[in-house]
């Protein structure tokens, strides 16, 4: 028997695969065994009832996809009432997904949903900051170490920031993160990009801008992951592009110590636990007993430290 | 990839269960110069529907077609005694254009039935509804019921040029009574429908009205059912990724009590209250 | 008859359909006649004679690859007594590629280059600035306007900037180098990834990341190019992910006055001439009599700006 | 997409025109457990080929493989008079898995030839060449280059068991003497290599050296080719892009004139001075 447990600071998954924010929901759990899950991530929401974006909402590209959801929100009121009680049937570790434009209303959320039932808070910094001229909190140092300072001190829970790949900063980012308190990195969110329709000249998204998810992303995200399991101490969540057995052990390889899985979910409902039992096999194969065998253990050891934290392609 | 058929505990708000098949197509073949038929052999436990339920295919890769997300497609016929599943489609892009490739004994990954069909009251005696286009594949599944119901039901067929009027006869099997309106003999227009419905009307036969698809028709069949109190119901599209209510994309608006509320199309629908349903 | 020419400042090509930076060379003349290409576009060079980065130099992805060739140069006098001689022999721009690490050895090379025979300068300001703690010029517009202004006083030539993806400010970016006197834009560069071999746990490439180019990085380029043309006045030339005629005319209607064509050449050497007949054969199907009528006609009016300037994924 | 046949001015340096062209599948078989024997149908003008050159293969996309980049494969045999270009390969990868999907009939997009080939020098009237595994393919042309020359050529066929010895008919076929070493008989190592090279050497029956690919064999070959001054080629392999010398990715390490070089496999190679080669 192999074993499929992963750390993550204080906390112990029975296995490393969890649904990415926003590809998920309990109207997966009559497709899936939701028990199987290493974590149960929720879609991001806000203190307030909010709308998402105009519609479409989402758009097809070679091989993967764009979205512009946005987050509609039915508010923390309803979330606490009616979906932290539903997630408590299952023995998995339930992870809270929030965002705010600003750093008091991110203190808001965070404490309100510090709540028996949570066990851990993902942060979504990837959305626009509206006291910094717009661009997400993530996208800088600065901002990220801001406003992770303060959820810092609104939550005792695990906190694990979320990053983006609208970047040039991953490292300063990820340390920025981890300096004001971060538990954990997820590694990444969905790449700004667009499609137009040449038919009809219009942008393919509502929105007109949406974020890449799928197989495109994942040689960018697995990158920033690489990068970041080598400049932070705290654990890296992978995310971006994981749809085989394979792809998670690449980032396990990279220095994941657990992935998300986000658009393979809407191609095949069965992705996730399809994976861990494949995850199981390709370990049984390979004579490998445990996760910390494979985790981090790329073989980069040539690698100047001026390569490892590049920031461009050369 | 996956092609385990799990059990689908969370139902779908209508009837069923949600499974994720592989199913054999038996075939596959043109029905017009427009339009397809496919015919899976599909499972007993995909084959408990509703008229106007979907399913979510997996539209295969192929050199030239590389769909990636699934694609939403109404049952045009489910038949249990049978294990067959039908659909019927309009080659417009690169998903619909790979499903046209697939051959006899190939395999399709399926993903349903989905969503909440139509419903069909207790007092509705008469029925009446109004297609158009591929609108004919949803719509079909729900004269069938009526007849299994033992309702009377008409159907107004709307095309280009009678020729493409393909499903009439699958109405008539149905004993369904057939009008049809073309573009081709200018009987499609909106005020010849308003008055073939309003005809019935007068005589009382319309106790609910059924429509998919477009604007136009909408408002119309609005304004009659505001009109005479006539309860109604319609089936919409939207751009569909995960076809199981996690991803929000789905969404449309609708006027509910004074507000303007937003609902899946995958989850809460695909079928809506005329009324509540907004134009677009 | 349909007119493919457009203007790009001051020059005119006869079409918009040129080989981007890298992906293109003499011995390319054999396979495909060089006097069809609206311009000719060379490797980047620097001033001094270096070599590349270790093998494997490219690998796979997805339907798309990373490379890290780097930048093997012969050195400008080569250059310029091997390599311009051979291009005189057609009646098409010829367009350099300069780079360098820091502001004075761009300007020196700028200055260089600057002979009879280059018809415009493409700056690649993508790769890193051993100046500024190794970003790239094009990551930040400080260092973008630094370089730009000593480019622009070392050559009378047209000038033009190819900006990078690896940054969170593309907009701040691109109106940088329009002030510093950029004669136009090119987007974009590659974007950084990464792949491992999960048998051996080495790095697929031998640089361990290299960039992302193909058709994931489309939706990326895409929408670098239309950002970048609604922010500034100068033209765009897009470039990412082109493999066919379709996405040339997206490119055009997001605002790129041209296209560079990188990748798609590698899986079909003949990909620019049969794009170049596409092309008019797309126009001539669409009653398009001129080129204008598509660039920049995105129909994106109700979009509001902070909508068409945001920099990450909603 | 593209399957425009270009005519290729700037030649390759060796000696003739580079197509891109659509070429049919005759055959594609299985030759043994590992290889697999490819033979296209290709338009005469591809087919004015050199022992040692190459085509860059546009592998196809099927369900399971989608290879992106082109795949370069020595030239196994070109025979004009027959219309045909042979490959012998590995399934190793998605490439060529895909490559092994392919039917009688199906088109193949092939670039070629590409590359500098082996040279036979006017008085190197006794060629030796040592191969082993995929090897065999990019010598096998040699051997029958030698015989249209008249040139005595002995070659060392290696394998991991007699049974995968399944070029000795070839170069028999062609005249050549073939010797046989294998792991399963313990004959395969390089010191028994090197006495049967000395033993050649010694009846004065070596004029030049020829093998391609492991570095064991390449260091064993530069020290033989040193110590008695014969001349000899290698055959490289590395992972290529365009095959046409523009991306500059397939460059390996040589040393000329005391200093380390680099050139590009496609295009100065794939054939190598062995001495100037240097092992990675
Ligand atoms: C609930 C539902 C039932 C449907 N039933 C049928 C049916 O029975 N027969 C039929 O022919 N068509 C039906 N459609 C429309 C069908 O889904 C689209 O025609 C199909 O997705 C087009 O895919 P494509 O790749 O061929 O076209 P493309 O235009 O290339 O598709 C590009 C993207 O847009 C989406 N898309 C395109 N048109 C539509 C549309 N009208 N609705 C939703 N998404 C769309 C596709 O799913 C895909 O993601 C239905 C749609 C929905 C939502
Ligand atoms: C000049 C030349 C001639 C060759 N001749 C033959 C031949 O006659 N028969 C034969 O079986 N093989 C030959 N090879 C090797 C052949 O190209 C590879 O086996 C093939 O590309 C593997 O592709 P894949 O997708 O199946 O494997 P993968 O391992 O999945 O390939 C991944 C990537 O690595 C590259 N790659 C993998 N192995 C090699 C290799 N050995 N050399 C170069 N690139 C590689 C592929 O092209 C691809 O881009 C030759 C290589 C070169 C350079
Ligand atoms: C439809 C959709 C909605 C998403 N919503 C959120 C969200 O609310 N919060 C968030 O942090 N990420 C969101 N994401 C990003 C995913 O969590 C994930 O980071 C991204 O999709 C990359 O992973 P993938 O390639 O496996 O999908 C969303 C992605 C998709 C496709
Ligand atoms: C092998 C290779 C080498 C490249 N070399 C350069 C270079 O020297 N200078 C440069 O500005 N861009 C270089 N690029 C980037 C391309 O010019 C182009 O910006 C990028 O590949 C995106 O376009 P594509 O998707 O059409 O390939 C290179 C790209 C590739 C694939
Ligand atoms: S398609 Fe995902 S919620 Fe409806
Ligand atoms: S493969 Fe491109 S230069 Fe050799």
């Amino acid at each position: 028997m192999v074993d499929l447990t992963t750390r993550l600071g204080a906390m112990t998954l029975k296995n490393p695969i969890m649904p990415a924010s926003g590809t998920f929901s309990e109207d997966l759990a009559g497709v899936i065994d939701f028990n199987t899950l290493g974590a149960h991530v929720t879609k991001t929401i806000t203190y307030e009832k909010r709308g998402g974006n105009p519609t479409p909402r989402v758009c097809e590209v070679r091989g993967s996809m764009l979205n512009s959801i946005g987050i509609p929100s039915k508010g923390i009121d309803h979330f606490i009432q009616h979906v932290i009680p539903y997630y408590r049937q299952y023995d998995v570790p339930l992870v809270v997904s929030i965002s705010a434009h600003n750093a008091d209303d991110f203190a808001r959320i965070c404490q309100a949903i510090s709540v028996p039932g949570v066990d851990a808070i993902e942060v979504n910094i990837s959305c626009p900051n509206i006291e910094d001229d717009g661009k997400a909190f993530a996208m800088r140092p600065s901002t990220t170490q801001q406003v992770m300072t303060r959820l810092r001190g609104a939550s005792d829970l695990p906190l694990w920031a979320k990053l983006s790949p609208n970047t040039g900063e991953t490292i300063e980012v990820a340390l920025a993160a981890q300096e004001a308190g971060a538990d954990a990195l997820v590694v990444s969110n969905t790449l700004l990009s667009m499609a137009i329709d040449i038919q009809s000249r219009k942008p393919k998204l509502g929105n007109l801008m949406g974020g890449l998810s799928g197989p495109s992303l994942k040689p960018i995200a697995l990158r920033m992951a690489y990068q970041c399991s080598k400049a932070v101490d705290i654990p890296v969540i992978g995310c971006g592009g994981i749809s085989t057995v394979e792809d998670v052990v690449e980032y396990l390889i990279a220095g994941a110590s657990a992935v998300q899985i986000g658009t393979a979910t809407f191609i095949n409902p069965t992705a996730m636990p399809n994976i861990i039992s494949g995850l199981e096999d390709y370990m049984i194969r390979h004579g490998i007993a445990d996760l910390t065998e494979l985790i981090g253990s790329v073989r980069d050891d040539d690698a100047a430290d001026s390569v490892v934290f590049m920031e461009t392609a050369p | 990839m996956a092609n385990s058929d799990t059990y689908a505990g969370v139902s779908s708000p209508a009837n069923g269960k949600v499974f994720e098949v592989e199913t054999r197509v038996k075939s596959n073949t043109e029905v017009n110069g427009e339009y397809r038929l496919l015919i899976l052999d599909a499972p007993q436990r995909v084959l408990d529907c509703q008229p106007g339920q979907f399913f979510h295919l997996l539209c295969p890769s192929t050199l030239e077609n590389a769909p990636y997300l699934r694609r939403p497609m109404s049952i045009y016929g489910y038949y249990p005694e049978k294990g067959e599943l039908h659909f019927l489609y309009k080659v417009t892009g690169e998903g619909t254009r790979a499903l046209a490739e697939l051959l006899p004994g190939d395999a399709l990954n399926v993903l349903g039935p989905l969503g909440k069909g139509f419903s069909i009251a207790k007092d509705w005696r008469h029925l009446l509804l109004v297609a158009r286009g591929v609108g004919l594949a949803t719509l079909a599944p729900l004269a069938q019921e009526a007849r299994r119901r033992g309702r009377k039901l008409t159907a107004i067929c709307s095309a280009r040029s009678p020729e493409v009027l393909m499903s009439v006869d699958l109405f008539r099997g149905m004993g369904a009574e057939v009008i049809t309106v073309t573009d081709a003999e200018g009987s499609s227009g909106m005020e010849n429908i308003e008055a073939i419905i309003q005809g019935r009307i007068d005589v009382g036969e319309v106790d609910a009205l059924y429509t998919c698809g477009s604007n136009r028709m909408l408002r119309l069949l609005q304004k009659i059912g505001a009109e005479h109190g006539i309860p109604g119901e319609i089936a919409l599209e939207q751009q569909m990724a995960c076809g199981l209510g996690m991803c929000q994309c789905c969404v449309r608006s609708f006027r509910r009590n004074d507000q303007i509320v937003h609902e899946r199309v995958c989850r809460e629908g695909p079928v809506f209250d005329m009324q509540e349903a907004m134009a677009w």
